[in-house]
Order: structure tokens, then sequence, then C-alpha cells
């Protein structure tokens, strides 16, 4: 009866695969997570951004990642006419990929899409909350743009406003976005491919890729393989241990900065004793190197040196056990329930390997003497723990945390996570709290004093958290192109920079 | 038959409400997807007033009340993420997810027939032993180990298949093995034993003392006898397979309606995850009646009952 | 095969089977020998476990192996080794030149296939002719073991058949290609005694115009009686006598022959019992106009079709203390119902019930658990019947957790002994499972059950019908014996006539739910009045050669489908 | 009732543990499973006390360390994990939990769904049409998600994890249960007992339960397979079992991410997993075989055949 059991199998190694021939210049870009909509306003979340920043939809300027500079995109100039109003010179001969013109009507009116209320809109509330803003056309291709408030970095924060076609719909959510960027959109197989083809009338310089197709594995393995492969030609974000090629795998700082943020309003933790022991506990030197690259860089505040307000006087906390010991003795000694059980909250992927690091770190505190609880949660229950409304009977958490300032200014950070008020803030400092008003409101020198000094109080004395590292992420790119990943490349991808080899 | 069916067309009916009724304060319950959909920085007053716009503030019972108002209208709910109607996501994923089970299934199931039946002609052979232990250990391992160190051998190393995604026949091969291993191992143990007490049964003894040929007495005469309890099986892993389908979907990146279910759950997106399960369980429900029906097609006793 | 002028058609020379278990091996067939001629039936006779159906089977090539193999001996078909041959040539042989019938047939018919193609197939397996042809044969063979309407009935499936025809279409199946030799294996048991007298007649009616040699397997005595040439009786896998079936009958040489010639049911005798007076005194029970109907439902809502199954239809009878009443009936008569509806297992639609002048049907709470101490019951099936999670200690003293106040706990370990060694089992039984005991010592078991609550009347539900008759002798015995010292009653339902000839006081007969005919157990079996009453007397078996084969000259019984 | 055509055999009473030892012996498959389950349950009773803290202690130094050398000790041979902690100490230290997380929920679904399929069974009317539409509901509700929910609502614990998994479990026993008592009500002995007077109560019990029992321990055996499987896909999605608490199927979802570059970190784990599962189903195989009246002789026969 066996015999007859012989079942074909064996015919599968006939078909040894080639990767499927592409055309010359069509690329495959394989990301971790697909978009749900595609809508420009909402192009500050980098699954979206990646597919149609800067390349359907642009923005009125641009920032440099490089060194935190602005330049012109869609705009070609401007100026500050008084202290609540900018004003904007729009490009000429620019036209939307639907036809429509690019004026100073077209990009008020994608301003005011951007700012209206019943747009679910990330580009609003995370850069423009509470403030009131009012484009108005002076002619052609002038506008200008008026704010309630003085905003001394409105050039900068307008490199987050996308201009979409003035047809796209008020209101509504965009899932086929039209803007004047090199590339048009092409297709949407929901859960299987987003395309975009080469806008062959771009004002700029015309690109080498024709077409671009995204696609999305959750795996970081996958994606690595895929590239590997052929399959792909860009996985712009894959984990470190899986770049293990070094003529693919490219590090590149992605503009994150990760910290165990430390709740100061609450016993042991409001001890500055305690905060500074679980500082001294941590051995930056040897996560760095196994569990993250050894391309991070351990980090002394928030933001990362390209950004204004970065205080490069402040020193990484050194690894100290003893120290530390002696601290928690010393806050013991003057009463400070220092045996209290801490928290230790993570979150799971935040980025990659982040439970090990949770798990390294919980033992490198017990090895102190800390009595430390680790919880390692999905995003929403990390979420409402990370911001206020906090529960008015939560235990002194440590929570891990990773923050992403890629718009130039130490004011998209500060404010949010410091200030007495802040969405984040576990700290309440009168000293900071003014030195980030009046930073807030200052411009040049002045502006980046103010936020450098914020920064060592906060860090120096305060110690409102555990400064972890400056980030690197790891991009494997195929060998049919030449791409250099940079700081931005976290929460976009302009297929224009990319060269077929 | 006509009134069975119409009988579990009630029951089921109102098993869909009671489910209905579960996912929506269960998964209420899991908390508010404001924070989650708003970014990190933005500021309470935001929050409060996405809340509001979207309805979150008001008390669940209104909130239900006001999802069962749209269902009797046949809308059923837009999707905080994708922004379009719920319903419309999860058609759109379906056919992916229906497809991979429908021939995830049929071929486990006419594998694990061929070789439950040949393993139990012997049972304690040789046969028998291999293939009891290979299918049991396949069975036997995480799927989404299976699919990952699969992607490594068979399109990294070795260059015979697709790492992922959708497009030729060779993209399923791997996501169609890693879905079918678990249902056919237990499959097979199913078809095994059933096999062994049709063929030591008294018609096979019959048949024997017919003449009949060996390979008949197996295939004809016997195995149609043990479809039915692997019938029974068989759909019980056919409603499983939505699980092992978030899986395959997840690693391999198949737009399947597995993944949207609990990708929107994660994102907090319930209309989507109401939708998605309404559709299942819809498909369940369908599955089951098509079960009853081949019951009563290969089994004349339950026909005429 | 050709045609050899050799002396049998079939002989069996030290044929041995064994079986290899954990316990060692077991010789199940152990050296048996005898032949078979054509136009001639030979019955083995003997019990279960005698290893008759593993001789048959092993002619067949049916025996399992492992873990059955066959150790020795010769099975010479026309001369020749079947057991030399090649797994082909015996499948060729099988079917084609010798046949086998079964005998629980809803068993041995594929459920899933139409009756029709299960009788084609013996063609289509011999490559005799083409399917559609096959088909018209089958349908022609049907008409022949007098199935009505075979055409239409090719097309139904087992179970749409009743018993009797299910052996018909068996049959058929056998006869198909016209072997030389038929082998039934208990063909006719389970089936109610006027089809098996029909099946019986067609069995000899087709033999006679074939021509075949039969090997008749049975362990009924009346059937062997009947139909046997000569008899081959066996027990304990060696036959231990062989000879034509006057020279058994009449004078059986072997000690178990005889035994097995004094346990024919009729037999028994128990001259110290006197019927109790049934003027004399109040009666136990009366069972006054009892109806129980089953309503046929269907739809949604289980809506009343209006059609209605009566089971019982106004039945009335006394039974006196200390009384045997024998109810009798064939499968579908009621009698069963009937039983379950005393035991207040079912309710009737109407009529009453009194025991000891309370209406039983109005008892509840305390009065029921009073009644259910007085009333028990033996069942049919000594497999079902006993829990097999339980120990025997534990089956029988579980009425006295019902009823505390009964016997206390201390003593009930002395009790269970007493009850055991009283129903004739050991005191160490005691500890064992049901699986480990024999049929007869089940029922034993499940009797002394009843005993624990010294009822006044114990229903037994074809208490020995699934039994050995040589253990239906020994457990009615035993009933009889309980009878006398204990003054109990029992009303004793059966299938079999003669099972409660001697042993009843009185005799219901029923039919289609209604009492057909009534009266002492001498009055029915010597001048039955009714004709269905000396239809069932006349269509079971005497086992007596002699009457048999007088009842079938005078052939009483008409070859019609049942 | 046909007595089988075999011969009957008059069971032997002596030692029945003697004779599952002889039947279990005879199948060598189930006999390697029996000793191998009878490791494992060792390590998940004494694992945690025989390897202490190593399991634990961290070591960067060895991060990833491969397996096959005892140059760091008899502890690494199946190599370290990302944390640079012994993977053997891990497997060992983590039985505990796998098999105590897959024994507590098949427990509880076995008398959860055991006690509601008694009363769907036995006493039927509204009450059994109750719980089986709530076990239509329960299978309908695909099981990853309705953990995934569970699992959001609660915090992602041990406790919590046995809960999800057995919940997801119950209909099969509950369906099961209540298949088998519609069977067993009507057996002549549960008629008997009624006939003495036995309660409801008193038969479900004395007469029911005791037959049921041994079907839903098989149907466990293989249940505790899939529900450590169960465990592992939960892990996947990162809602399982959470660090610093650690079971195999945790250990293989974190040591997936590794599967590129230090394969080890989820091979052995997955295979700890396969193996047990395995083990449990040759095992139960052998049960229902060693159970089954009209199979079991082919574990009595004393001699070897070739297939």
């Amino acid at each position: 009866m066996k015999r007859i059991a012989c079942l074909p199998v064996a015919a599968l190694a006939a078909f040894a695969l080639q990767p499927v021939a592409a055309q010359a210049q069509d690329i495959t870009i394989v990301l971790s997570e697909e978009p749900d909509l595609l809508e420009p306003c909402q192009s500050s979340r980098s699954n979206i951004g990646r597919v149609v920043k800067q390349n359907i939809v642009e923005t009125l300027t641009e920032i440099d990642p490089n060194d935190g500079t602005i330049t012109p995109r869609l705009a070609t100039e401007w100026s500050q006419v008084d202290e609540l109003t900018w004003r904007f010179q729009i490009r000429e001969g620019v036209t939307f990929h639907d036809g429509a013109a690019l004026d100073a009507e077209a990009v008020a009116y994608a301003i005011n899409r951007t700012m209206d209320e019943n747009l679910d809109c990330e580009v609003r509330t995370k850069f423009f909350g509470g403030l009131k803003v009012t484009p108005t056309p002076v002619d052609t291709y002038t506008l200008e743009v008026a704010t309630d408030s003085p905003v001394p970095i409105l050039p900068t924060m307008m490199g987050t406003v996308t201009v979409m076609s003035p047809n796209t719909p008020m209101g509504e959510p965009d899932r086929e976005p039209v803007g004047t960027g090199p590339y048009k959109f092409g297709g949407w197989n929901v859960g299987t491919n987003i395309t975009l083809a080469r806008n062959e009338d771009y004002w700029g310089d015309a690109p080498d890729v024709a077409n671009a197709a995204f696609v999305w594995r959750s795996e970081s393995a996958v994606r690595a393989a895929m590239v590997a492969t052929g399959e792909a030609d860009i996985a712009p974000n894959i984990a470190v241990q899986d770049a293990t090629d070094e003529s693919m795998d490219v590090s590149y700082p992605n503009s994150e900065t990760s910290r165990i943020r430390i709740d100061t309003m609450i016993p042991p933790l409001d001890d500055v004793r305690v905060r500074e022991a679980v500082n001294l506990s941590i051995d930056r030197d040897a996560i760095r190197g196994s569990i993250f690259s050894k391309d991070v860089i351990p980090a002394t505040q928030l933001v990362v040196p390209s950004i204004n307000g970065h205080n490069p006087d402040l020193e990484v906390w050194p690894y100290d056990p003893a120290r530390a010991k002696e601290l928690l003795a010393a806050a013991k000694a003057d009463g400070t329930d220092v045996d209290a059980e801490i928290t230790m909250i993570g979150r799971l992927g935040i980025y990659p390997n982040s439970t090990e690091v949770m798990e390294a770190m919980h033992a490198m505190l017990q090895d102190v003497g800390f009595n430390v609880k680790l919880q390692m949660l999905e995003v929403a229950e990390w979420v409402d723990i990370l911001t206020k409304p906090y529960a008015e009977d939560r235990p002194p958490v440590l929570q891990q945390s990773q923050h992403d300032n890629n718009n130039g200014d130490a004011v998209f950070t500060a404010f949010n996570k410091y200030h007495s008020e802040g969405a984040q803030s576990t700290m309440a400092d009168d000293v900071v709290d003014d030195l980030l008003v009046r930073a807030g409101a200052a411009t040049g020198d002045e502006r980046r004093q103010l936020f450098q000094d914020a920064f060592k109080r906060i860090n120096d004395e305060v110690i409102a958290d555990v400064p972890m590292y400056h980030m690197v992420g790891y991009t494997r790119v195929g060998e049919r192109i030449e791409f250099t990943p940079s700081i931005s490349t976290n929460s976009e991808l302009q297929i224009s920079q990319i060269k077929m080899r | 038959m006509g009134q069975y069916i119409s009988r579990r067309s009630v029951h089921g009916l109102v098993s869909l409400i009671g489910l209905l009724i579960l996912v929506f304060f269960l998964s209420r319950l899991t908390g508010d997807p404001t924070n989650l959909f708003l970014p990190l920085d933005a500021s309470v007053e935001t929050r409060q007033e996405f809340a509001e716009r979207h309805g979150f503030n008001d008390p669940l019972l209104v909130q239900f009340g006001r999802y069962i108002g749209d269902l009797a209208q046949f809308d059923f709910g837009t999707s905080l993420r994708q922004q379009r109607p719920a319903m419309d996501a999860a058609l759109e994923a379906f056919p992916t997810t229906l497809k991979l089970a429908a021939v995830t299934m049929f071929l486990a199931i006419s594998l694990a027939l061929i070789v439950g039946a040949l393993a139990a002609y012997r049972p304690g052979g040789r046969f028998d032993r291999t293939a009891s232990v290979i299918s049991l250990a396949g069975a036997s391992a995480p799927d989404f180990w299976v699919a990952i160190v699969g992607i490594l051998v068979f399109a990294v190393s070795l260059r015979w298949l697709p790492t992922s995604g959708t497009g030729t026949w060779l993209h399923w091969i791997m996501p169609i093995t890693v879905l079918l291993i678990r249902p056919f191992g237990l499959l097979v143990q199913v078809v095994r034993g059933t096999m062994i007490s049709a063929l030591s049964s008294a018609y096979v003894k019959t048949a024997r003392a017919k003449g009949v040929k060996e390979r008949v007495i197996i295939f004809v005469h016997a195995l149609r006898n043990s479809t039915l309890p692997v019938i029974t099986v068989a759909g019980d892993q056919a409603a499983a397979i939505v699980n092992g389908a978030v899986i395959v979907e997840t690693i391999f990146g198949w737009p399947g309606i597995g993944r949207l279910m609990i990708d929107s759950i994660i994102q907090r997106d319930f209309a989507i995850v109401q939708a998605t399960v309404l559709l299942t369980a819809v498909a369940i429900f369908v599955m089951n009646i098509v079960i009853d029906v081949a019951y009563a097609v290969l089994d004349p006793r339950i026909r005429h009952n | 095969m050709a045609e050899a002028p050799y002396r049998h058609l079939l002989e069996v020379r030290d044929l041995t089977v064994e079986f290899h278990t954990s316990v060692g091996t077991i010789r199940a067939v152990d050296g048996i020998s005898y032949h078979v001629d054509r136009g001639e039936t030979l019955a083995i006779l003997g019990e279960s476990g005698s290893g008759k159906s593993v001789e048959a089977a092993a002619i067949l090539n049916l025996i399992d192996t492992p873990p059955g193999y066959i150790t020795g001996g010769e099975i010479l078909y026309h001369g020749e080794d079947l057991l030399q041959m090649s797994a082909e040539q015996r499948r060729e042989i099988n079917g084609r030149q010798i046949a086998m019938i079964f005998q629980d047939t809803l068993a041995h018919l594929n459920p899933v296939y139409s009756v029709g193609w299960q009788i084609a197939e013996t063609f289509r397996a011999h490559n005799q002719c083409s399917p559609s042809e096959a088909e018209t044969r089958a349908i022609e063979l049907l008409g022949r073991v007098g199935i009505p309407d075979p055409q239409m009935r090719a097309g139904q499936y087992p179970h749409q058949f009743s018993g009797g025809q299910r052996q018909r279409v068996m049959i058929a199946m056998a006869l198909a290609l016209e072997p030389d030799l038929l082998i039934a294996d208990e063909p006719t048991t389970a089936l109610d005694v006027t089809v098996q007298a029909q099946i019986l007649d067609l069995l000899k009616r087709l033999q006679t115009e074939e021509g075949m040699g039969v090997v008749l397997i049975t362990h009924d005595l009346g059937v062997a009686a009947d139909m046997a040439d000569r008899i081959a009786v066996m027990h304990s896998g060696k036959i231990v006598e062989q000879g034509t079936v006057e020279q058994v009958f009449r004078d059986p040489q072997h000690s178990y022959t005889q035994r097995l010639m004094n346990a024919i049911p009729g037999r028994v005798e128990d001259p110290d019992h006197e019927a109790p007076d049934i003027e004399a005194a109040p009666p136990l029970l009366q069972v006054h106009d009892v109806v129980k109907h089953y309503e046929v439902t269907s739809g949604l809502l289980r809506r009343s079709t209006g059609q209605v199954v009566r089971a019982v239809d106004g039945v009335t009878f006394d039974l006196a203390a200390g009384e045997t009443l024998g109810v009798v009936g064939e499968s579908g008569s009621g009698k069963s119902t009937l039983g379950r509806t005393i035991l207040r297992l079912e309710e009737p639609t109407g009529g009453t019930i009194t025991y000891r002048s309370h209406d039983l049907l109005a008892l509840s709470g305390a009065d029921l658990l009073a009644f259910r101490r007085k009333v028990q019951v033996v069942f049919q099936d000594p497999y079902s019947s006993l829990n097999p999670r339980m120990s025997v200690a534990a089956i029988v003293s579980e009425p006295w957790s019902i009823h505390r106040d009964v016997v206390p706990r201390r003593e009930w370990n002395d009790r269970v002994i007493d009850l055991l060694e009283r129903v004739g089992l050991q005191p160490d039984h005691a500890r064992r499972y049901p699986h480990q005991f024999s049929g007869g010592q089940r029922q034993r078991i499940a009797i002394a059950r009843a005993l624990a609550l010294q009822p006044e009347l114990i229903v037994c539900d074809e208490a020995v019908s699934a039994l050995d008759v040589s253990i239906q002798a020994q457990v009615i015995e035993l009933l009889a014996e309980l009878r006398d010292e204990m003054g109990l009653a029992y009303i004793f339902i059966a299938h079999d006539l003669h099972v409660v000839e001697h042993f009843a006081d009185r005799v219901l007969v029923m039919q289609a739910g209604r009492i057909v005919e009534q009266g002492t157990s001498a009055q029915i079996f010597a001048a039955p009045k009714h004709s269905y009453t000396q239809a069932l007397l006349a269509a079971s078996p005497v086992p007596d050669p002699a009457v048999q084969a007088e009842r079938r000259r005078n052939s009483l019984t008409p070859a019609i489908a049942s | 009732m046909s007595e089988a055509s075999g011969p009957v055999l008059i069971a032997p009473e002596e030692r029945p543990i003697r004779q599952v030892a002889l039947l279990l012996w005879r199948d060598k498959f189930a006999f390697v499973a029996a000793a191998y389950l009878s490791i494992v349950a060792f390590f998940a009773v004494f694992g945690p006390w025989l390897v202490g803290d190593l399991a634990t202690s961290l070591n960067l130094r060895l991060r990833n360390a491969p397996p096959g050398s005892i140059e760091h000790g008899w502890a690494f041979v199946l190599g370290a994990d990302a944390l640079g902690r012994s993977i053997l100490a891990r497997l060992i230290v983590a039985s505990q939990n796998t098999l105590g997380i897959a024994a507590a929920a098949v427990c509880a679904a076995m008398i959860c769904g055991g006690t509601l399929g008694l009363i769907a069974g036995y006493v039927g009317k509204w009450p059994g049409a109750i719980i089986m539409r709530f076990t239509d509901v329960l299978m309908s509700f695909p099981s990853l998600l309705l953990a995934l929910v569970v699992l959001f609502v609660f915090e992602p614990g041990v406790k919590n994890v046995i809960i999800v998994l057995a919940i997801t479990r119950i209909p099969i026993y509950l369906r099961t249960t209540r298949a088998e008592v519609l069977e067993i009500r009507e057996r002549m002995f549960v008629t008997a007992a009624r006939v003495m007077g036995a309660g409801s109560i008193r038969i479900v019990l004395r007469h029911v339960v005791p037959i049921v029992a041994p079907t839903l321990v098989t149907i466990a055996a293989i249940d505790f397979a899939l529900v450590m499987l169960a465990e592992s896909a939960l892990s996947f999605l990162g809602v399982g079992i959470q660090p610093p608490e650690f079971t195999w199927g945790a250990m293989v979802a974190l040591g997936r991410n590794y599967l590129g570059s230090a394969w080890w970190l989820a091979f052995w784990p997955g295979l700890a997993i396969m193996l047990t599962t395995l083990a449990l189903n040759l095992l139960s195989s052998w049960a229902r075989m060693a159970t089954d009246p009209t199979q079991r002789w082919r574990l009595e026969i004393t001699d070897k055949y070739d297939g």
C-alpha cells in the first residue's frame, strides 16, 4: 500500500525562482505599515508621509536634514511683515497633477483645508494646536499668513503643511491625493500596493525613477529578505539584527531620541536623588552595540544636535552603580521610601528590540537595589498612561518613550514634554516654565540660548528623564539603486532622490 | 431539510445579534480611540473636541442605540482610520481570506483523506508511523515560526519561492502551506481514526465476502463513511482558520480580513472590527449550513430524517 | 476452478486459528474438521465465544491479521487448499463461488450506498457484466428474494428497510453470482419469530433451486433443527460432536451437547411454584385502559402534524402480588412502552394505573420515592444497564444510598455479599467492574441490584433475550427461585413465547399496542385462540427436527415478504 | 448485542498500573512521548529551583552566543539569548509557566464547558437553548480577536492569559459534553437509576460525569497542545505573556526577530513546544486506542509485523 502513497511533491524544485524582471526604472519600496488614508493633511504620520510627502504633495518650505535650515520648495522666498504676519512668495509656473495652477489662492485653500476642524488632520493638531491661521492672497503669487499669536518660526512650520490641489474637497479625507510633486498618484490596491508614476511636467529636475510601488510587510525579517531577493529595492526601516549585510544596509540617525520618562510627582521618584540614581544605574555603553546598534549616540537631552536649542554642553550620565547606591541610601536616610515598587512601563515594538532593552534596564535597576516591576503594554494603553489627564492614584512610573523632532526647532519638543502644562509633562518647575515661555516667543540666538538653558536645567537639576540614545535606523538598499537615507527618512522618502545604478 | 435549515437560520440570527452586542460592548471596553488617533502632542482641548465630534463622549448605550439604528439601514458604520464605510473595507479584504481558506481547506481535506486512509490501512505500520509523526509535528509548530523560517529557507537561501506578497501562483505556496499544516495534521488523525473503525466495520467484511477489491473497499466503502466525522472537524477547523489567517496575512502581507480585524482592534477602529466580525460570523453560519447539506448528501440516513 | 471430482464441496481439516494478545495466545478455533457437500446444509451450533464465527471468517479470508492467525490446517474447496492461494485468488472466489450472509444486517450493509448499488457491486467486483446490466440484475434479484416493488426499492438505503427485508437484501447479494457454497452466520438472530420463519423458508427454497451447500452458523437449536441436514456442535474452539440432525438431537453424546439440549428454555420446569389466586386478594397492580400516543411533529415550532403513533392503545389487566405475568409480542407491539409506563418512566396519554390502590400517575415527591422502592427493573442489555465506571459493590448498594433508611451504611458490605451470593456470584466479585463479567453474570448483578430494596414487583424487560440459551435458562431459574423465596411479582416482557412458557403464570399477547389474547400460560400454549398467537407459536422453531420436518411438509407459513 | 467475532477476553484483574505500563511499552512512540513528558513535567515542578537565577541574569557580552559550545559552561550549550541569558536555563524555567498556563486554561475550560454542557444536555429546555446560543456566539467570535479584546481590557498577565485561553476553548468541551450527555441519559443504567428513585443531581454526578470525564480528558490532551500554540500566537501579536514573565511561546515570539541572525533563539523553544505537543498527541492517540475495546488488541498483540 505504501507505494500508492508516493505523492508528487518533488516537482517544486524545478521552479527555481528568478526575481520578476522589473522595468529598469521601476522600484519597489517595502514599508512596515500600510497607510489608512492618503490624506496629505495626515502626512506627519510616517506611514502616510513616506508615500505622499514631497512625492505627490509638496510644502512651501523644506527643512534641510543636515543642519536644520529652511530651504524653499513651493515658496521661493518669505519675510515677516509684522509680529503676527508672514508673507510668502509662491513659485510660478507650477501646476497640479490635475491641471490646476498653483497660485496664492490654491495655497490659501490648502492652508484653510488643513485648518478646517471638520477634517481629522494631524498636521493641524500636532503643529498648530490652538493656533488660528489666516491666509490672505495679496496677489496671484503672494500670500500673507496671519496668526493670532506671534509665531517666530512660521516658515519652519510651513514645512509641515502640504499643498494639495484646490479640487480636493474641504472637510473630506482624501484617498487619491493630487499635488504638485514629482510623482503622481497611480493607484492603490488596498492591502497590496500603492503605485506612483513620474510626473513628466514636474517643475523641478526630472527624477530617475519612473514608477514606484509601495508594499507593506510588518516583519522586519521579511522586509530585509525582500530586498535581499530583489523583490524590493528599499526597506527604509529594518531591525538592527536584520542588518547583516554591510553592502546593502546603511545606518542613519533617524531623528528619534529614546528616553525613560520619570514621573517626578510621585514618591519615591519625587526625590531628585532617586532620579539621579536611576540615571547612574543604566549602563548605556553595554546596551549600545549589543541590543542597539553601535551607531546610536548616548543622549543628554531629548533633541538631536541639529535642532535649534540643543545644548552641546550637557554630559552623558556615567554608569556608576556605587554612587547610585549611595544616593539611594541618602534618600532613604532622609525618609524617602526608596523600597516602594516602581513600575517600568514599556511599549511593545516602539522601536526594534524595545522589549529587550527594557528587560536589560529592569535588570540593571534591580542590581542597584530598586524595587522595579516591568510591564510591557500595547500602544493604546501605553498612550493612556503617557498623556494627560493622568490617573490620580497612579504608581511611580518609569515610562519608555521615544521622541522624534525633525522640524528644526526645540519648541516642537520642549513645551509638551517639560512645561508644567505640557500634555506629556510629568514635572512642574517654575524656572523651566518661564524659560520655555520666553524661548517660544524669542527669535535668533536668544531663542537658542533660552532653550539651551531650559535643557540644562531639565537634565542636570530637575532630572525629568533618563535620556537614552539618539537612535539610528537601518535602511536596506538594493543593488539596483543608489539612495542615502537621512534624518528625515523616518517621516518621508523622497523618491526623486533615488538614483538608478 | 428545509424546515431544519429555517430553524438553523433562526438560531443563527439569534446568535448573530448576540455576537454583535458582545462585540460592540467588549470592543468599547478596550478604551477610547482618541488618544491613539491623535498625535501624542495634541492638547487636552483637541482631544476633547475630537471625542465629542466622533461621539465617544456619549454614554455607551446611546452609542449602541445609534449603531443599531444605523444597522437597521444597512449602515455598518464609518471607519475612523480609513474614513470610509467600514463594510467597504471589510468586503474588500474578505475575498482574499475566503480564497485562502477555501484553497487551504480543500487541500487539507483531500490530502488528509488520502494520507489518513492509507495510514489507517495498516495501523502501526511504517507508512502510518511516518505519516502520523510528520503531520503531527507540522501541526505542533507555532505557525508564525514556520512562516518566517519558510521565508528564510525557501525564499532567501534557496530562492525557490517569493518571500511574500501576492501575484503568481508561486506566491500562494508558502501561505497555503503554513495555513494548511495544522488542520491537515489534525484531520489526518481524524481520518485515520474513523478509517480504522470503518475498515474494521461490518460492512467492510461484507464487501470482502463479496470479493470487492481492497482499493475499492478503502476508497469507496470505508472512506465515504469516514467523511462525516471528518467534515465536522473540518468545519471547526475552517471556522477557526481566520486565526491562522491573521498570522499568515500579517507575515506574508496578504490583504485579508484576519489582518484587518486585528489591525483594527489594535487601532480601536471599532466600526471595522464590527464589520469584520459580522462578515466572518455570517460566513461561518453559511458554511455550517453547507456542512449540514453536505451531511445530507453524503449520508442518506440524515437525508431521510 | 476446475470441476475436480472431489468428494466434498468444502472440507475443513484441523483448522486452528489463534489470536495473539497481551495476555497470551488465545486459540479461538482449535483443530476443527468438517465437510459440506453440494445441496447439503451443515449447521454449526455453538454459543457466543465458541469460535464458530471465527471459523466461518477463516473460509472467506476475513480474519484480521494481526491479531488473528491461521496456524494450522487446511480449507479444501473442491479439493484445493484455500489457505495456499494468493489474496487475489481468494478474492475472486469470494462472492463468486463462496458467499456469506451475516447476522446484524444494519451494520453489515454499507449505510451510505443504495441497496441496488450494493447488490450490483457483486457483479462489478467480478467483472461479470456491464454496470447497467448489473443494475438490472440487482433489481431482478430483489424481486426474487421477495422484495415488493424492486425497481423503486433498489434506489433506497439500508435504513429504509426492515430487519427482515435487509436480510433478504443480504441474501440477494450473496446469491447474485450463484455460488456453490453459502455461509450463513446467525442469519435470523434478532429477527422476530414470524420474520425468522419467512427468511428460513426463503433460504431453504433458494438452496433447493440452486443446489448450494450451506454452512449455517447458529446458536438457536430450533433453527438448527429446522434447517440442518447435519450438525456440528462447537464449544471452546473445538467441534465436540458431529452427526446427522436426528442423531444429535435424539441422542447427544457429548456432555456439552447434553447440557445445551437441557437448556432449551421450554424445558425449564418449576414444579414448586404455584400460581397465586388472582381473585383472592386485592390486586397489586391494576392497569386500566392505558393509552400512550406519540404525536408526530414537524416544522419550526414543532407543530403537531395530526399524525399519531399509538404505541399502547388501551391496555387493561390486573397483577396479583407474587404473580408472574408474561407479556409477549414482536417488535413494535408496544410491550416495552407498557413496561416503561408502569415504571413511571413515561407518562401515559390516557387510562389509570393503581398500585396497591394508590393512583400511580398522581404520585410525586416522597410518595413516588416510596413507590420506587417497591418496583424495580431488569433490562435486556446487560452491557448498558450497568454503569461501567462503578464497581459491583457500588452498583448493588446504590439503591441504599438513595433510600437511606433501608440499610445502615456499615452493613452495606455484608448485604452486598449476601445479595451476590443469592444471585449466584462470589463475594470477591464485589470489587470488580462490569466489563470483567460475562453477559449472564452481568444480568445477575442487575438482578442483585433490583433485589436490594426488597421490592414487590420487578419488571423484566427482555431480561434474557441477549443471553445464550444455556445462560437464559440459568437466569430464568434464578428468577423463579427468588420468586418463590421472596414472594416477588414479575412482569416478564419477552418476544420469545417459549421463554415464558413454563415460567409465567399468565401471559398477555400484544400486537400493535393492543392485547390480542390473555390467559394462563397453559391456556395460551395449549389452545391459542387468536390467529396471531397461533402464528407466533407456529413460526417459532421447535428444537425438534421431527416436529420441524412435519411442519415444513405442512408449510403453514406462506412465503410473504415481511 | 453481538459478541465480537474474536474470542471473549475476561480482562485480568491483576495490577492495572502494570497493565498500562505494558500497553505503553508496546507502543514505542507513546512510550518515548510519555518519558519526554515526564521529564518536562519534572522541570516544570523543580526547574526554577534547580536553575536558580541563571535564567534571568543578564550578560550582554554573551548576547546571542551560538549553541554547541560549553566554553561558557553547560548552561550555554544551547546558546544565549539577546540579553546573553542561558537559553537552556530559560527553557527549563519557562516550562513551569508554559505548562502551568496551558494546564490551568485547559482545566478551566474543561470544568466550565463540562458544567455548561451537562446543564444543556441534561436539563435542556430554555437553559439549554440559551447555553447553545451562547456557544454559537463564542464560536463565531474569532478566538484570536476575542483574546486580543479581553487582553486589551485587562492587562496581559498570566492570570488573564489563562482566562482568555480558557474562554476560547470552552465550546469544544461544552458541545462534546452535551452530545455525550444526550446519549448517556438514554442509557439503561441511567433509566435503572431513575427507577431506583435517583434524583437528577445524583444521576448527573454518579452516572453521567464519570462517563463523560474520560472523553473530556482525551480532548484535553490535544487541547493542551493547541493552547500552548495559541499562547505563542498571542505573544506574536504582542499581547501574550509579557516580560519579565516568559514562556516557550513568548520566547519563540521574541526570538523570531532574530531568525535571520541567531536562529537558535526561536528554534529551541519552538522545538520544545513542538515536541511537547507531538508527545501529547501521540500519547492521546495511544490512550484512545488503549481505551477503545475494539482497537485495544492492536496494542496487545505480541508480535511485530511489517506494514
